[in-house]
């Protein structure tokens, strides 16, 4: 596994962290690396979307969910980290008007997603505290916010030509529903967060059923067209 | 020179890592990590004679050094395999092993003969595609009674007795854990004239969602693999060992090249690495480099001094 | 109010928490540290009928979220039990457990003669120093033809019988996970008239010194605990929970409330904590807590509501 | 268990580690502390002699020999370790002239034992690079060093009334001989160091054999007359 120096690890709000890596090794948009910064417990690496990258640098926003982030939220600057990536298919090129739907930590990837198209709309739902709503309102021209509701509301799918969405499962269904009512196909794409082992496509513990028949999330995905997926 | 050379029937493997079926894919996606001679050999996906989907719901679980899945067998099928995947298998400079797994006599024995036909048509090419036969009876869902097939040696004979029939490739057999008789059912297996022996697949095992109150799995057992069931692997490959003489191929929990010579300790002729490959990208390569490093070190030439010794 | 009671045969438990044998002493050590009384029970290190020595070499060894021990019975005996510890556990507010183990079927019927005198006699004068017999048919190392009891249903059921036979007091047999067939050996159980079984004891597991070239343990196998083989054996309970109908302490593993949940969804009447006395000095007390703490939380206001629940 | 703060952990020589935690729970010398500062891995937590102990302050000094001691050298002040002890016998009520012999971490023990008798002689064998020597002769009024030969050699057990020894098991081994070749009892005691689980007496995981039957290294011990004990 490749070893990456901690630059930076931060508190962005109660329980999310902004880590900064000493890494080359780049990527595109809704692609994913697989972290981990112990020897045997747990036993798996992490899958952590890329919230930004920046010559030699690559960062990820994560929230404490359980033992693994918690273990990353203790890191100081100075230590190593194991990464490997980026994996993953990424977003589509997009074209004509484009929105972005986070929820909670779900936004991570839309950070990186608008310095490659600054002309996104974003919409991000929070359930109690908004944090980084700065750093999208720098890069696009409307941010909406919401708190505590559904963002999903919110929106209008008939503004838009590429609707990207990321976030709790509740969330992605409710986008397409959505979708299934205005009767669109290849408009709305979803990044799902499965548990993943390899993270490669070798597994298939993090198979997904999808009208084309059964896909890899980490590997055919984690980004797919909402119409395709088969929510368990 | 270090010779780290291992031989299942007339295969030679240049060393003992084998990647284990299930967590290897068929060896493409690790391609484009490592170069995958580097291996002594790798187990592709278990394979079954028609298409499977596989298992719904969650497929994975951690628990305290163990990985719970429950892929439930999802594979192509042998024909998509034979025409998606052996053409990438053919040229590759490692001992490439096809996992069967089946639902039924009859689709183990078909299986098998498909298996037999297309290997003897890609021999004639001058170009095999697979090297050998490592039959899995130990898949949890099979038809008869709900009882899976490595459970008892008499209804594991039956199968084995038709996959020896139907192929002249060399013949591994990959015994469950949860046998009721581990050292019957292997000697069983080499009454019946199997090369070699490979163990062991997942123990079965159970996690409970206490909020939701029900299995975390939809099949409600799952198999567990990884460093938590290395010691009773490592008692299971050394029992077998000690009980016949054909080669094996042992795995559970294996993470380090210091693993590895355990199981070389214990009796096996190989070894077969599964979970850690999703701790360790390149794991195949390290620990490949790893034994051979152990062995400088320990003045060790070839591992034929060391087979066996406890 | 919340009800934590559990109950085998006339035996009331006051919570499911009991701690089990070799892992405890004979509760001295630990009572310096909390209120036995706390517990729904102790189960004391395995007695045999003589006093023994235990192995020798190395008797302990750590492995991925496991241990390997190989204490090998060290007791002072039945009578010396009689004598030094029984009358400390005479005044115990908690269901006191013997283990009784044995090397033939006559030490067996001895030892549970021996106890059965005692406890009657001692019952004669008003106070218990036990309560429950817990038949310890899974240790390693026995003489008719090196199998231990635990492993062959039909040699099992010789040693319930005679037990069974020897005493009044309620017995549970206490299953080896390493059993031929866990299940068949269960039914067997019920049938001889157990009034409960416990497991699982220890998986016979290996650990190889690549140095010394040799295994770790002067017997070769050694007994695996811990969260490591948590999984496994809460499979094993839920399966034996399905076939059989007297109640069960289940163990294996448990490291927290939780696991103590997952254990009785499984269908155990009690648990029994093992390895995690080891982790934490106040094991027992702190999961007493926990539980009724995750019982409040959850609204579970008796162990009925969710036992076997899965 | 019980938690203590870690006020300092610094290294004194290469390997070896000066723990210093905030703890009224004091103890004898000779007698041990069980330690962790990990919650699974690895599953035990790991015996300490008390190398000092001062007010509200408990001191360790370990050699980084593996997982266990490892996460500990990596530890700052400020960071948490669980603690339980005081475990073991401790040293007996010396009488007479005393000497004590460390070899390598084995010296440990000693610290606190020439505070409470400082009187004693001290006997330290180092395989490399010697440490903490000013500690020991502040207290002492003879302190021999031995660096990568027998301290063993260097000692007349004649001169003594009560030799206490602690170290690697040939070491231990040596000292055995010595004072059988003397022939004295009751005079020569070694502090053990065998694997715990329990560290209270309750497992027999660390049962060592004696001319006086089976016992437990930590609660009859670690502290035993050597003539008692059965190397193995
Ligand atoms: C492609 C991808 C990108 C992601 N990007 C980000 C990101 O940028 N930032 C971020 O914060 N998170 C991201 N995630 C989610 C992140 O991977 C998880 O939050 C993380 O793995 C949690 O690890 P942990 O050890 O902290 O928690 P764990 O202890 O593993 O579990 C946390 C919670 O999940 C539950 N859980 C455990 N195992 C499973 C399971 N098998 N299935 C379902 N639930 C389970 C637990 O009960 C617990 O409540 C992404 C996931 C994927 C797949
Ligand atoms: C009463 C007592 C007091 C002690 N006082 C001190 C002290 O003051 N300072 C100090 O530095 N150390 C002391 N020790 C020793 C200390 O406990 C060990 O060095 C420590 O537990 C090592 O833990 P680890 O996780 O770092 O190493 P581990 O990874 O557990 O092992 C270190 C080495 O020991 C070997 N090993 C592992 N398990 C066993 C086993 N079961 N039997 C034999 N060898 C094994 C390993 O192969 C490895 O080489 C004391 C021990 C005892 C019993
Ligand atoms: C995700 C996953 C899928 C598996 N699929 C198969 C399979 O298809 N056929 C098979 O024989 N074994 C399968 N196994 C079992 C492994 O080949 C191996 O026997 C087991 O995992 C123990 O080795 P390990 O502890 O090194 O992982 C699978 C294991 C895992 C973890
Ligand atoms: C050190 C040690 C000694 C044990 N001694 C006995 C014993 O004397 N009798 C017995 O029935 N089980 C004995 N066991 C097994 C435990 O009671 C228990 O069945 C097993 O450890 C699994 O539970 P755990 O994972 O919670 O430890 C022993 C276990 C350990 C670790
Ligand atoms: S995580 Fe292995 S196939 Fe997706
Ligand atoms: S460590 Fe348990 S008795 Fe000594």
């Amino acid at each position: 596994m490749a070893t990456a120096l901690i630059l930076d690890n931060i508190q962005v709000s109660p329980g999310i962290f902004l880590m900064t890596v000493q890494s080359g090794m780049g990527g595109r948009p809704g692609q994913f690396y697989m972290l981990r910064s112990w020897r045997n417990s747990p036993l798996l690496s992490r899958p952590i979307s890329i919230y930004d990258v920046e010559d030699e640098r690559v960062q990820f926003l994560y929230q404490v969910a359980g033992e693994g982030t918690r273990i990353w939220s203790r890191l100081r600057a100075g230590d190593e980290i194991g990464v490997e990536g980026p994996y993953g298919n990424g977003f589509p090129e997009p074209s004509g008007r484009l929105a972005f739907v986070g929820g909670g930590i779900g936004l991570a990837p839309f950070n990186y997603a608008l310095k490659h198209w600054p002309g996104a709309d974003v919409y991000l739902g929070f359930s109690h505290e908004a944090y980084l709503v700065r750093e999208f309102e720098r890069l696009s021209p409307k941010v909406i916010i919401d708190i505590g509701g559904y963002i999903t509301d919110r929106i209008d799918l008939a503004e838009y030509d590429q609707v990207w969405v990321c976030g709790p499962e509740p969330m992605m269904l409710a986008m397409q529903r959505l979708n299934a009512s205005a009767g669109t196909r290849g408009k709305v794409y979803v990044s799902l967060e499965n548990r993943m082992a390899c993270g490669i496509g070798a597994c298939l513990v993090c198979s997904i059923r999808t009208s084309e028949g059964r896909k890899k999330a980490c590997s055919d995905g984690p980004v797919f067209p909402v119409e395709e997926v088969v929510f368990e | 020179m270090i010779d780290t050379a291992c031989r299942i029937a007339d295969v030679v493997f240049k060393n003992p890592i084998v990647m284990a079926s299930g967590t290897f894919g068929f060896g493409r996606e690790y391609a484009r990590y490592y170069d995958l001679s580097k291996l002594g050999g790798l187990s592709g996906k278990g394979l079954t004679l028609h298409p499977k989907e596989g298992n719904s719901g969650l497929r994975v679980w951690e628990t305290s050094s163990g990985l719970l899945n429950s892929v439930g067998l999802e594979n192509p099928g042998i024909e998509r395999f034979l025409a998606e995947e052996a053409p990438f298998w053919e040229p590759l400079n490692t001992v490439r092993i096809v996992n069967l797994g089946g639902h039924s006599y009859a689709e183990y024995e078909e299986g098998a003969a498909l298996l037999e036909a297309y290997s003897l048509r890609s021999r004639v090419r001058g170009q095999a595609a697979y090297d050998l036969i490592e039959l899995n009876i130990s898949c949890p869902n099979v038809k008869e009674g709900g009882m899976a097939y490595g459970i008892h040696t008499e209804t594991a004979r039956e199968v084995v007795k038709l996959v020896r029939r139907a192929t002249t490739l060399p013949l591994v057999v990959k015994l469950s854990p949860n046998a009721h008789d581990l050292v019957g059912m292997a000697a069983m297996c080499e009454e019946e004239g199997a090369d070699g022996l490979s163990l062991v697949n997942t123990f079965s095992a159970m996690k409970i969602d206490i909020r939701k109150r029900r299995s975390v799995f939809q099949n409600k057992y799952a198999g567990l693999s990884g460093p938590a069931i290395k010691p009773i692997a490592l008692r299971m490959v050394h029992e077998v060992c000690q009980a016949i003489s054909i080669p094996v191929m042992g795995m559970g929990g294996i993470s380090s090249a210091e693993d590895v010579i355990e199981f070389i300790m214990a009796g096996a002729e190989t070894v077969q690495i599964g979970t850690h490959n999703f701790v360790h990208l390149r794991a195949g390569e390290e620990l490949a480099a790893g034994l051979e490093a152990f062995m400088r070190l320990e003045g060790i030439r070839s591992l034929a001094e060391i087979r066996g010794i406890v």
